[in-house]
């Protein structure tokens, strides 16, 4: 039985496994490093313990000394979120050698995965359609250049230990071959210390949909419908939604079907997502099984209504997963938009600081997942996730119509963030429409920002409110002590006094 | 008062005058009913402009005020009357305006600089690779300019806002 | 078209009807007394007015001042929210003269219903069970106790023009029948301007079961299940859910279709509850029907996942309902706790004051509709109720589960608030186990609260926090120039010092 | 250093002694590894005791800490060993201890006064009555007691914390 998990991350994930343990009445252990003294994951936690500085592999990757502190706290699991060591065999495989329950899938099953190339030959022998590439690693300028002729321009190069767009160019003629191969494998190795690399062919405008599904170890695996991920900037996911708006029963049952296979073709258990790319003709082909819960999880819980980070621990502990294909019942629509504390108009470059005004929104359909508060800063060694918005609607126009109100709500000051983006895309004709490709970040952008420049009257109303201020502060240094005896008129004027003298 | 307000390149007149409880604002001869409440939070403020509530959040820096507004954010340039003259009087001695001076907008670590000075570069190429938390960004040019000073060095460090290169635009 | 809605309303209520046309495309216009001249209601609309004084009757029940900003501001509907105005039939009737579209039924309607000696007649002759009592009103003291006398002590007095636990008392012997008469008058009078009070038998440890109902102006009427609201202080409903713990299919149906009944038998239009009291023997008593939208609306909204603030002013605007009888389905199990400024170890006492500190909780299954943020205040003048806490879960016990975790997370500093009583039910055996009645606030809460002594634990910590922050204070005092150029030897203890110096 | 705390009726001595980078606590001859971070809130602190994070709101007032913790709110006591000297050595001077001021614990109206200077009360009946937001709150005995001074009138409206009444508690 499970009663005290160590939750080896950080930030809004590490946040979300706290909720989930302490909805199971179960003990949780932060892990953080110098950076992450005083952050929320830790404060929400029983017990938190240092494993070191703020440079993640001198801390949440620093697999010797995370275990020593689930020995040393007595837990019974970690949970590894997403990110860090959640994809790492060598963790899963040495925290089940320190005798403690890994909430994942098996080593075996996550090192298989995890190369995308073996990933790949798995898959074709299991008979899960894949994109057409290359079967073996490619590390040199001139056989990458022959098999890119080979199979078409445009092709694109990836990360065999890759993820989350790390490592990842689209090369859309030879000439710039040479330098996409070195910057995908500068990145492979800064973000994986491995820097295979293999090269696909390159689909035009295609929809990046995914299935979760859930494994226990009775042998039971179960998909829960698809997420439509096509909205992407630097080929990492910003907004997601369920159910895709060109998914119908029909293809989902299909490209369910398929995702269970590929999970039972590597002996999965626990939660996991089995990525498709899916064309304009609605072929669909495999792309990578991410062996973990993945930042996108709510809206699938939002429409299912099953709690999978719960799920993750149940299964963990050894128990039958709580549903059955059968029993699933996906009730509406839901959006998830990732708050980055990043700039829109400048490349969404991050925006690193303290936070100095923080409000949520809530109401109806509106659920936030955090890993701040107000007391929060976006750091310069992680992620700058601030949190993520999920809305939930009968449909998706109504889940569409609380982003929008739920993003106006949201007040974050101290840091750029990428909310005024979203609310463009929410305004967006083609979103609105469904009308959703990888590329929709690259061809619309642009011109919505240069469709949507600074309203005359918004510029007015900027002016006064900053002459009122500036005349506030004139007037604070000229008057300090000439008018303090003035009688006030009105409720108003004394009103306004209060507030500003 | 008489405010002269400049929000990117649109210049805006602004005239304040208290009556009774609330202010009177002029902009192009257009009239507004004004009031300004300061929330508990140090820069956050509640606006009811012709019945219409604002909240914002504002800091100032200097004669900048920066405004987060519904979401986004704007930089306000302002300056009273009176500064106002005195800065056109010596407007004659102010710094080109073709020269622009390129900062981060992220700390981290310069990976390569793809110019040399004295080069001529095209709006949009690239200037400089940037790696920051495991990615690397690319710094391009703003506008079609020459290269007239290179202030960092590969594999240096760099603070947010740190200045890396000085360009001189082609008109 | 309802294109512009003026909101009736402050705090919470006034909020979450905003929420609902930001939604729905439609623009807001707050009214605000003195005392809410910067409140979050005042904030979030696109257009604010002022109405008066901080006393409700000088601003939030000014109905002519109000109507005048609704033509000012050319609004073609108002919301009256709950409280204030909700449930004048006056007010319904202005409005509707004004040519503005009154959100919420018909004047005669409102009319009928709140008069609850009208209201009984009305619902005997549908055939709709009511409880004994009164059929006319009873004003002096030799009626009411020759009445109580008859139908037999203990009793319940009533104001006529009641709600909300105002101007209620229960008498259980005639000795106290002379004080209960005037208080209950008393406050009859200053809450209603009425004082008109009737009398009912009292029934012994029932529960408190309502039906949510909706109706439109072609003829619908569809009932959206039960709300139990049975946990109640001062004869206030605090703590809400659905479904309730003993009602089942058979029973929400037979309650179903007896509050339709009461509806159409009152010409019922737009959202109203008809609320039951229902005895061991689960037989259910009409009480009254509330003719507005209540506080619990969103305990319903989650488990239907209906909108109900938005179908309001659909049905206002003359459409039919989005649903029908058939299409309704109940999913999981929610509930609300009401987050009230009261100190509940001082009889629920209001707790007045600044917030200091303000952080809500978020995450899976939680909702929030709050009336303030950290910029906020709980006044003297009206309702202390800070926000509504609602969770959902697959089940009551994840409901339950979730509910803990976020009463847990939510942090409010300045005011005491009902939130250890929360978890105190939250935990409490009887309450786990569906044992519902009226009385259970008095009949557990003072064992609760003796059997939640301090532990000696907590005692410890506390002394700890206060030790080293007064010896913080002190060493403030004494260095705060000597220890300038001390250097500091680990990360540890400069981050310590960046934080407290 | 030594405090002497008093939560309640219970008194707890800490002793605090600084080690390298945290302090050791010492309570009863159990001793605890503690830690303190003043979070950004002028009143929020974060305390890992034993590796145990608790996230605290604190507010000082004299000698009283008022501590928000997981919810609930304590109160607490506080005096260095030298003061706790001190005022053991003055104990004799202090007032009775069976003298008890009644004061509202809400701002309101004063409806009825229920009762007299000089009258005996059960504990839990009721001495007066307050209307605010609307109802009727019935403030009473927390002991036996007698009645000794009565310092507000009927129909008075009165602030948050104002004294109403003085008792003197029957043993």
């Amino acid at each position: 039985m499970i009663k005290k998990v160590l939750i080896a991350n950080r930030g809004e994930i590490a946040v979300r496994i706290i909720r989930a343990c302490k909805e199971s009445g179960i003990r949780t252990v932060a892990i953080f490093s110098d950076a992450d003294v005083t952050s929320l994951h830790v404060r929400m936690a029983e017990e938190a313990y240092h494993v070191g500085p703020a440079p993640s592999a001198e801390s949440y990757l620093y697999i010797g000394r995370i275990i020593d502190v689930a020995k040393k706290s007595g837990t019974d699991a970690i949970h590894p979120g997403y990110g860090f060591l959640a994809e790492n065999p060598v963790f899963a495989k040495e925290v089940k050698a320190a005798g403690v329950i890994f909430i994942g899938p098996e080593a075996d099953t996550i090192e298989l995965l995890g190369d995308k190339m073996a990933a790949r030959k798995r898959m074709i022998d299991a008979g899960v359609p894949v994109v057409p590439g290359s079967e073996t690693k490619v590390d040199d300028i001139e056989s990458a250049s022959r098999f890119a002729g080979e199979i078409g321009y445009p092709v694109l190069i990836k990360a065999a230990a890759g993820g989350g767009g790390k490592g990842m160019r689209i090369v859309r003629k030879s000439e710039e071959m040479t330098a996409a191969l070195r910057m995908a494998q500068n990145e492979a190795r800064s973000a994986f210390g491995d820097e295979r690399i293999y090269i696909e062919k390159y689909l035009e405008r295609p929809r990046h949909i995914e299935i979760q599904i859930m494994a226990d170890t009775h042998g039971n695996v179960v998909h829960l419908g698809e997420r439509e991920c096509s909205i992407q900037r630097r080929h990492q996911k910003v907004i997601e939604e369920t159910p895709s708006p060109v998914v119908d029963d029909e293809l989902r049952q299909r490209m369910g079907e398929t995702a269970v296979r590929a999970a039972k073709a590597s002996n999965y258990v626990n939660a996991g997502t089995v990525e498709f790319l899916l064309d304009q003709q609605k072929n669909f082909y495999f792309l990578e099984v991410n062996t973990r819960l993945q930042v996108e999880h709510p809206v699938t819980e939002l429409v299912t209504g099953i709690d999978l980070a719960k799920e993750q621990i149940r299964v963990a502990n050894g128990e039958k997963l709580s549903f059955t294909q059968e029993s699933i019942r996906w009730n509406g629509a839901a959006l998830e938009c990732r708050i980055y504390a990043e700039d829109p108009d400048s490349e969404f470059m991050p925006s690193i600081g303290k936070i100095t005004e923080y409000r949520e929104p809530s109401g109806p359909g509106v659920r936030v997942d955090s890993g701040l508060d107000h007391f929060g800063q976006v750091s310069i060694y992680y992620d700058p996730l601030i949190s993520k918005l999920c809305t939930w609607g009968n449909d998706r126009d109504e889940a569409i119509s609380r982003m929008r109100r739920a993003l106006a709500e949201y007040r974050i000051q101290g840091v750029k963030t990428v909310i005024p983006f979203h609310l463009l895309v929410m305004n967006h004709e083609k979103f609105i429409a469904g009308d959703l490709s990888t590329h929709f970040i690259g061809e619309e952008l642009a011109q919505m920002q240069e469709q949507n420049p600074m309203a005359e009257d918004t510029m007015k109303k900027i002016a006064i409110f900053c002459a009122m201020v500036e005349q506030q502060h004139q007037n604070q240094v000229q008057n300090i002590h000439s008018d303090r005896n003035d009688k006030v008129k009105s409720a108003w004027k004394m009103k306004g006094r209060q507030r500003i003298a | 008062m008489k405010y002269l307000t400049k929000i990117k390149d649109t210049e805006i007149v602004v005239e304040i005058e208290r009556v009774d409880d609330h202010f009177q604002v002029q902009i192009d001869g257009d009239s507004y009913h004004a009031e300004m409440f300061q929330l508990d939070g140090a820069e956050s403020y509640l606006f009811r402009i012709n019945n219409e509530p604002h909240q914002i959040e504002i800091t100032k820096k200097d004669h900048q005020y920066s405004v987060s507004y519904r979401g986004d954010n704007y930089l306000c340039h302002i300056e009273d009357e009176r500064l106002a003259r005195l800065r056109s009087s010596i407007k004659g001695s102010e710094q080109s305006q073709t020269e622009h001076v390129v900062s981060t907008p992220m700390p981290g670590l310069i990976v390569e600089i793809n110019v040399a000075v004295g080069q001529e570069v095209r709006k949009g190429e690239s200037l400089l690779t940037i790696e920051a938390m495991k990615m690397e960004n690319e710094i391009s040019a703003p506008e079609d300019a020459v290269v007239t000073e290179i202030n960092v060095a590969e594999k240096q460090a760099v603070e947010m806002g740190q200045e890396l290169l000085v360009l001189e635009y082609i008109e």
